[in-house]
C-alpha cells in the first residue's frame, strides 16, 4: 500500500543490489590467512634449511605435492557435495598396478594410459552408483570398495611390484620435465585450474555446493542430484586414476602396496584448505594451501634433519596449530580491516 | 479477473499418501482452472503442504491421478513437474543456505555464456527481479543463510514467479511478511493470474483470501470436504468449513 | 632328521630351480611325512599379502602342501598384530594340526601360540625368531644379523669412513631389528649414521621421503634401506635425483627395479633370505609335527648377500 | 473461536497422545533387518564349517569382538553427536605400549590399570577440549592427534614391542575366563548395557542425539552443548584406553604399531549398524550388530578356508550387499507388516 | 489487563550488533513491564529477531546495556537468559528434527528419577500440555522433523509456555497457524500476561496487536524509532509507522 515506485527507482535499486563485490569482499579470509600461515611455515625452514629454497627442492616439492592434489582437487568436490571418498588410495594401487601389468604384456603406452583413466573412472562410478542411485552412504560405499580394489590389485600382482621398462613412453612421462619441473608438477597445476573453473564457474559446481548445502532444495529446483553426486565420485576416481599413473610413472613400477593411508592425507588436505566436511562450502585455493602445506611440513622437517620419530608429533602439533591460528584469525582479519579502514 | 469458463489446469482425484503409519493424504480430489486463483485452507496437519508437494512432484503419492492440462501425468521428480510448468514456493521454503542470493534465484537454470555461468547476467538479473517485488536485501550476494525471515520467503516467493509457470503453487507464501510485502504478493498473485496462471493459494490469513481467490477448497484430516466459490462465503463461514463446526458470531 | 643337503647350496641350485615347471626352487629337504598326511591341515599366518617376501613363502609352502595333499589355510595379519592373534585362536578352534607363523610383533604373538601349544597344536615360527618354549620349530635368520652382513659390505666399500642416511619403516618391526643391527655394525666400523627417514612401508612414501633426504644432505655417500618397498622407492629417489654417481645404497629384499642399480652399481648390496626355503623348510617342519615326528628346534636358512657381481644367480625370485 | 473444550475432553486427548508405542513401532526397522541379515550370515557360515558353531569359536568371536565393539559403543556417541573420532587405534597403541612399560617400570598391576584408562581418558579430553572449546572440526583434531599421539609411542617404544610378564596381574586379565567366555568379552558385554542406558535413558544421551541433529537448538534450549560434545570425545578415549588395555593384557606385549586402521574398522561398524555420519541417529545395538558382522565375517572365511588374497574382495562385497538389502528392506518390512496385518 | 505501574523487567539501551559488514542492530532501546504485553514491529530484516536472539542469549551483543529486574545483565549463552527466566519462541523454531515431541518440549530440563530420564512421566506430561493447548500432533512419540509446519510452531510454542518464564518472547509464533491456533496462541498471550508475565510479541499481523497488546515498539533498518501505547493508534496510523511514511486511506 505504501509501494510508490518511482520511474527508475528500481533500476537505481537493482543496480544497487548487484553491486559487485570488493576483491576483498569476495576473498575467502580463512583461506587468506592459511596461505599467511602457509607462507610463514616456508620462511621458518627456508631460514632453518639452506637447501629448502633451492631450484632444486621447490621443483622436488611440486612434484611430490602432485598425486595428492590432483585427488584432493577432486575430493574437494566429493566433500562439498557432502560426500566422501576413502576409496582413492586403493584406486591408485589398483591402476598403478594394473598399468605396469598390461605395460609387461606388451601393450602401447598411449592405450595403457587411456586405460588407466577408465579404470579410474570406472572405480569411481561404481562408488558414485552406489551413493547415489542405490542410497548408500558413500563412506560405506568407498570402505567397502577400498576393499574390494586393492584386493584384486593384490590378487593380480601376488606381491610382487611389476617393473616398467624405462624406454616406454608411459616410464618417461614420469622422468619429464620442461621448464624445469616434472610432468606430474604440470598436470597438477591444470587440474587446479581446471578445479577452479568447474567449482567457481559451471553448473556443476554450484550443484556441488548446492547439494552439500541442502540437498533437498536442490533436487526440489528440478536438477538431477543423483547424476551430480555420481560425477563428484567419478571425478575422484578419475583423478586417483591419474595420480596412479603418475605414481607408477616416477617409481618406475606398479605395485598393490602403493598409497595406503593415501585417504587421510588427501582428506587433510581438503579439510585444512578450509572445505567443511559436512558440505556446501568448499574452496579449490583452499585445498592447493592444504596440499601444499603438509608437502611442505614433511619436506621442511626432512631437510633440518628431524629424527623420523618426532615428525609425525611435529606434523600433528602444526597442524593443530595451524587451524587454531586460521580460525582466531578470521577475527583479526576483520580487526586488521578495521584498522585499516580507520587510519 | 478469472475466467469462469477456462480449460482445466490441474486436476487431482482421489489422491492418497501415507508415511508409514501415518495416512496424511486420504483421498483429494481438487482443480485449478486457467486464471484462476484458488485458495486451500485447512487446519494444521489437514495435508495442505503434502497434497502440493505431491503436484510439485517433491513427493510421490500412493493412490489417485494426477491431470495437467487433461493429461494424466505422473511426476517422478520436481524436474518434471517443471517440465509441466508447475512452480511453487514450499513452506519451508527449499533454499541453499551457503548459497548467494543470486545463485537461489537462478538454481537449476543459471543464465550461461557457453558452458560458464553467466555471474555478472545472474546477479544482473536477480537484481532487477528483487527490485521489482521490492524485496528488501542488501546485495545479491549475500548468503541465503543470513537473511531474516521474511527476506528468505521473499527470495523463495521472487523464485517461483521468475520461472513463469502456468500454475504458480505458493504454500502460505506470506507467512514471514511485513505488512507492505503482503500487499506486493497479494498484487502480484492477481497480476500474474490475469495473464492466465492458474495459482493455487494456500494461507491462513482469511482475510487475504478473499481478496484475490475466485474459489475455496477445503481440506479436513487429509480429505477434501469442501470446494466453494467464493461469493458463497464469508469469514465466519469459512472458519465454520475448516473447523467443521456450526459457524458462530464472534469474529476473530 | 630329514634328508636336508645344505642349505647354502639352494642359492647356486637356482638354475636348475628356475627351469623346473612350477618356476619355484628345489627344496632342499623334504619331510619325512606319514600316512595321514593327505588328511592334515596346516594354517599359516602371515604378516601382509603386499611384500613379494611373504607371497614366497606362501607359494614354496603351498607347494610343498599339494605334493603331500596337505590342506594349507592361508590367513593375512594385515600388519596388525591383533588380527594375527585372531587368526590363530580361529585356526586351533578349527582344528589344524599345525600353524605356521611369521609374526608381526614377536611379543605380542606368544599369547596366541601358547594358547595354541595348550590345545596341542604344534607352532613353527618363521622368518621372525619367537623366543617362547611352545614354539616348536623357528625357520629363519635373525634379522638384525642381517642388518650386520649387510653393515660389514657398506664398510668394505666405505673403508669406514663416512655418513649413512637410512629409509626405514618404523611402523615394521623386523624392519626395526634390521635397522638396529646394521647400526650397531656400521658405527662400530667408524662409520656415523647421519638422517634416518621413515617410509611407512609404503613405495611412494618411502621415495618421497628419500628424496627429501638426498635433497636435505647434498654430500651425502651412504645409503641404506630396510625393506622391499623402503629399497624401491630409494632406487627411484636416487634415479629422480639423479644421484647414481654420487651414492652407494645397501638394503633389503631383491625387486625388479634394484636388479638396473646393481647392474650399474650403485646399490653395492642386497640382503636377500632365501624366501623359498622358508615356505619349504617350515612346512617340512610342520608337517613333521603335525605327523609326530622328530623335528629341529631351530633350521637356520642362510641369508645371501646379492651383489652386482653375483645378482644373476638370484633372478630366479623374480620370476613370477 | 471453536475451543468448546467438554470437561475431561483434554484428558481423553493426553491420554492419545501420550499412549505408549508398541514394541512393533518403537522398533528400529532397519536395525531389525540387519539382526536378520547377520544372523543369515551365520546360518551360511554354520552350514559351510562344522567348526563355526562350536562353543570354542564363539568364545574366540566374543574375545574377537571385543575392543572393536567397546570403541564402537563409545564411537556411537560421537558420530550420533556429528562428530568423529580417527584417533581411537593410536589411543589404543599409546596406552598399550605405556602400559607394558609402565609395567616393566615396575609399577602395581592395578596402579598400570588405572593409569591406562587414565591415559585413554586424557587424550580423549584432549580431543574434546580442541574440539568443543577451540571450535576445530573433531576430523581434523583427531587426524593430528592420531598423527602425534602414535608419534609419542613409537618415541617411547622406539617402536619396538614391550612384553609383558605373564605373572602379572594385568597379564592374567588377558587369560581370564567366566563361564568360558574372556573377561574381554565380559567388559564388553557391560559396555554395551552402560551404552544402551547412556543413549536411551539419560540426559547426556539426549542431548548427543540432539547435538547430533541440530546443535544450535541444543544451544539455545540452554544445554551446555561444549561440555557434551567434549565428553563424547573423552569417551571414546576412554573406551579406547580400555580396548588398549585388554588388546596389551591379550598379546601379552605393548606395542606402539598396534592398532593400525582400528578407527575404520570401528567407524564401519557404527555406521553399519545405522548410525548416521552426518549426526541425530544413533543406534547402541545396531553397533553390536555391526561389530559382530564385521567380526563374523572374517571369523567365518577363515573357517571355510577362503584365499587370504579373496577376503578383502569377499568382505567388502558382503558388507555393501548387507547395507544394499538392508537398505531395500525396509520397505520389505513395512509391506511384510501389512501383509501380516490383513491376513 | 495490565499493570501500567508495574516494575521494569527488561531494560534494552543502545543494543548494536554486526555481522561482519551487516550492522543488523545500531541502537536498540526497549522497555518490559511485568504484566506488559509488548508488541514489536518493523518491516522484514529490521533487526526485531536478531533483538530477541540478543535478549535471550543466543547471540551476543557488540554494545549497549541489558538491565533484567533492573540489574545490568550480560548472557554469555542462552542458559545465562533462561536463569533470569526468559523464556522465548525463535522464528526458525530451534528444534531437533530427529528427537520426538515429548522430547523436543523438555530438551534442557527432563523429568528424571534419579539419573534417569523418566520417559514415561516426560510423555505424559507433554500429552497433557499439548492437550492444554489444543495442539494438533497424533502422538507425542512422532518425530519433530516429520510434522506439519503449524505443529512445529505450536510445540515450540507449548516448550516456550511450559517453562512458565518471567519474560516470555514469541517471535511471529502464529505465522503458520491456522484461525482456531491463533486465538489459542492469542487468549494464552493475555492469560501468562495477566499473571505477570511480560510478553514481547513480533508479528506481521498488526490486527493481532491490537487484541492483546498493550504498548507497540517500532523497529527499523536497526534502531527503534517509535514507542507508543495501543491506544494512540489504529492500523493505518501503524503500517505508517513501520513504513516511515505518512499514513493513507486504503487499508489492507
Ligand atoms: N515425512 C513425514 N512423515 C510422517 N508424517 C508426515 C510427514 N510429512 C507430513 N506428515 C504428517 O502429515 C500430516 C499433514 O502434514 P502437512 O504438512 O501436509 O500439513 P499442512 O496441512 O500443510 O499443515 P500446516 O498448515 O501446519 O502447514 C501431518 O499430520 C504430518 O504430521
Ligand atoms: N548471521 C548473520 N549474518 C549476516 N547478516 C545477518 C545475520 N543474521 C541477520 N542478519 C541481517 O540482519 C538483518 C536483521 O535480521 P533479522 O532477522 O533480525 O530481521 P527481522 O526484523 O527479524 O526480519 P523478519 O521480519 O523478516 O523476520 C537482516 O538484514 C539480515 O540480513
Ligand atoms: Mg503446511
Ligand atoms: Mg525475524
Amino acid at each position: 500500500m505504501t509501494a510508490t515506485t518511482l520511474p527508475g527507482e528500481a533500476d537505481t535499486a537493482s543496480r544497487r543490489l548487484a553491486r559487485p563485490q570488493s576483491w576483498w569482499q569476495r576473498a575467502n579470509k580463512a583461506t587468506l590467512i592459511m596461505a599467511v600461515v602457509t607462507l610463514a611455515v616456508c620462511a621458518f625452514f627456508a631460514l632453518s634449511s639452506d637447501t629448502f629454497l633451492t631450484f632444486a627442492n621447490i621443483s622436488n616439492l611440486a612434484t611430490q605435492v602432485a598425486p595428492v592434489l590432483i585427488v584432493a582437487v577432486a575430493m574437494t568436490f566429493v566433500i562439498t557435495a557432502g560426500q566422501i571418498d576413502l576409496s582413492v588410495g586403493s584406486i591408485i594401487a589398483f591402476v598403478s598396478a594394473v598399468c605396469a601389468q598390461l605395460l609387461v604384456a606388451g601393450w602401447d603406452s598411449s592405450l595403457v594410459l587411456i586405460a588407466g583413466l577408465l579404470m579410474g573412472a570406472g572405480w569411481g562410478l561404481v562408488n558414485g552408483w552406489f551413493t547415489a542411485y542405490a542410497g548408500i552412504p558413500a563412506f560405506i560405499v568407498t570402505l567397502a570398495t577400498l576393499s574390494v580394489i586393492r584386493g584384486i590389485a593384490l590378487l593380480t600382482t601376488q606381491g610382487f611390484s611389476v617393473p616398467i621398462d624405462s624406454s616406454t613412453f608411459f616410464a618417461q612421462l614420469g622422468s619429464a620435465r620442461w621448464l624445469g619441473f616434472s610432468s606430474s608438477a604440470w598436470i597438477a597445476v591444470l587440474i587446479v585450474a581446471l578445479g577452479l573453473v568447474t567449482l567457481h564457474r559451471l553448473r556443476f559446481g554450484q550443484y556441488v555446493v548446492g547439494i552439500g548445502a541442502a540437498e533437498e532444495s536442490v533436487r526440489r529446483a528440478g536438477v538431477n542430484v543423483r547424476r551430480v553426486k555420481m560425477w563428484t565420485l567419478m571425478l575422484s576416481g578419475l583423478a586417483a586414476g591419474i595420480a596412479g599413473i603418475l605414481v607408477a610413472a616416477r617409481l618406475g613400477s606398479g605395485s598393490a602396496n602403493s598409497a595406503q593411508g593415501f585417504e587421510l592425507t588427501v582428506i587433510a588436505a581438503v579439510v585444512l584448505g578450509g572445505t567443511s566436511l559436512f558440505g556446501g562450502r568448499g574452496t579449490v585455493v583452499g585445498t592447493l594451501i592444504g596440499a601444499v602445506l603438509i608437502t611442505v611440513i614433511a619436506n621442511g622437517l626432512t631437510l633440518i634433519g628431524v629424527s623420523p620419530f618426532l615428525t609425525p608429533i611435529i606434523t600433528g602439533t602444526v597442524l593443530l596449530l595451524v587451524i587454531w591460528v586460521n580460525l582466531r584469525s578470521v577475527g583479526i582479519a576483520h580487526a586488521l580491516r578495521r584498522l585499516g579502514v580507520r587510519s | 479477473m478469472t475466467d469462469e469458463t477456462g480449460d482445466l489446469l490441474v486436476e487431482l482425484r482421489g489422491i492418497t499418501k501415507s508415511y508409514g503409519p501415518v495416512q496424511s493424504l486420504r483421498g483429494v480430489d481438487l482443480t485449478l482452472r486457467r486464471g484462476e486463483v484458488l485458495g486451500l485452507v485447512g487446519d494444521n496437519g489437514a495435508g495442505k503442504s503434502t497434497l502440493m508437494k505431491v503436484l510439485a512432484g517433491a513427493v510421490q503419492h500412493d493412490g489417485g491421478e494426477i491431470r495437467v492440462h487433461g493429461r494424466p501425468v505422473s511426476f517422478a521428480s520436481p524436474a518434471d513437474a517443471q517440465g509441466e510448468k508447475i512452480g511453487i514456493v514450499y513452506q519451508d521454503l527449499a533454499l541453499c543456505d551457503t548459497l548467494d542470493v543470486a545463485s537461489n534465484l537462478f538454481l537449476g537454470r543459471e543464465p550461461h555464456r557457453g558452458p560458464f555461468v553467466d555471474k555478472r547476467k545472474m546477479h544482473e538479473q536477480a537484481a532487477q527481479i528483487l527490485a521489482d517485488l521490492h524485496v528488501k536485501v542488501s546485495s545479491t550476494h549475500q548468503e541465503i543463510g543470513t537473511l531474516s525471515g521474511g527476506q528468505r520467503q521473499t527470495v523463495a516467493i521472487a523464485r517461483a514467479v521468475s520461472f513463469a509457470p502456468d500454475v504458480l503453487i505458493l504454500d502460505e507464501p506470506t507467512a514471514a511478511l511485513a505488512v507492505a510485502e503482503v500487499e506486493s504478493v497479494l498484487r502480484l498473485i492477481t497480476d500474474v493470474a490475469s495473464r492466465g496462471v492458474g495459482v493455487i493459494l494456500i494461507t491462513h490469513r482469511l482475510q487475504d483470501l478473499f481478496r484475490v481467490c475466485d474459489r475455496i477448497t477445503v481440506m479436513y484430516e487429509g480429505e477434501s470436504v469442501d470446494d466453494v466459490p467464493i461469493g458463497e462465503l464469508d469469514i465466519e463461514k469459512l472458519v465454520a468449513l475448516i473447523t467443521r463446526s456450526e459457524p458462530q458470531q464472534g469474529v476473530a | 632328521a630329514c634328508d636336508s643337503s645344505s642349505p647354502a647350496e639352494s642359492g647356486s641350485a637356482s638354475d636348475d630351480g628356475s627351469s623346473n615347471a612350477s618356476s619355484l626352487p628345489e627344496p632342499s629337504m623334504q619331510p619325512e611325512g606319514c600316512e595321514t598326511t593327505d588328511e592334515l591341515e596346516i594354517g599359516l599366518v602371515t604378516i601382509n599379502l603386499q611384500a613379494l617376501f611373504f607371497n614366497q613363502i606362501n607359494e614354496a609352502a603351498q607347494a610343498m602342501a599339494d605334493e603331500y595333499g596337505v590342506d594349507l589355510q592361508i590367513i593375512s595379519g594385515e600388519n596388525d598384530s591383533v588380527t594375527q592373534a585372531n587368526a590363530i585362536n580361529t585356526l586351533v578352534a578349527d582344528g589344524v594340526d599345525a600353524i605356521i607363523v611369521a609374526a608381526i610383533d614377536t611379543e605380542g604373538i606368544k599369547p596366541a601360540i601358547r594358547a595354541a601349544d595348550e590345545a596341542g597344536v604344534p607352532v613353527v615360527a618363521v622368518d621372525a625368531i619367537v623366543e617362547d618354549p611352545a614354539v616348536d620349530t623357528q625357520v629363519g635368520t635373525a634379522n638384525a644379523e642381517g642388518g650386520a652382513q649387510i653393515g660389514e659390505l657398506l664398510l668394505e666399500e666405505s673403508g669406514g669412513e663416512g655418513e649413512v642416511g637410512i629409509v626405514g619403516a618404523l611402523n615394521s618391526t623386523i624392519q626395526l631389528e634390521r635397522q638396529r643391527g646394521f647400526e650397531e655394525a656400521v658405527t662400530e666400523g667408524g662409520m656415523t649414521i647421519g638422517t634416518v627417514v621413515d617410509g611407512r612401508n609404503i613405495q611412494e612414501n618411502a621415495q618421497t621421503a628419500a628424496e627429501n633426504l638426498l635433497t636435505g644432505n647434498p654430500d651425502l655417500q651412504y645409503l641404506y634401506a630396510t625393506g622391499e618397498p623402503a629399497l624401491i622407492g630409494l632406487a627411484a629417489a636416487v634415479r629422480s635425483q639423479a644421484a647414481q654417481d654420487r651414492v652407494t645404497v645397501v638394503g633389503w629384499d631383491l625387486a625388479e627395479p634394484v636388479v638396473d642399480g646393481l647392474e650399474e652399481g650403485w646399490i653395492a648390496g642386497v640382503v636377500q633370505q632365501n624366501t623359498f626355503e622358508f615356505g619349504y623348510q617350515a612346512m617340512a617342519a610342520a608337517i613333521d609335527l603335525a605327523c609326530g615326528n622328530p623335528v629341529q628346534e631351530e633350521y637356520p636358512v642362510d641369508t645371501q648377500i646379492v651383489t652386482p657381481e653375483n645378482y644373476e644367480d638370484y633372478l630366479y625370485y623374480l620370476e613370477g
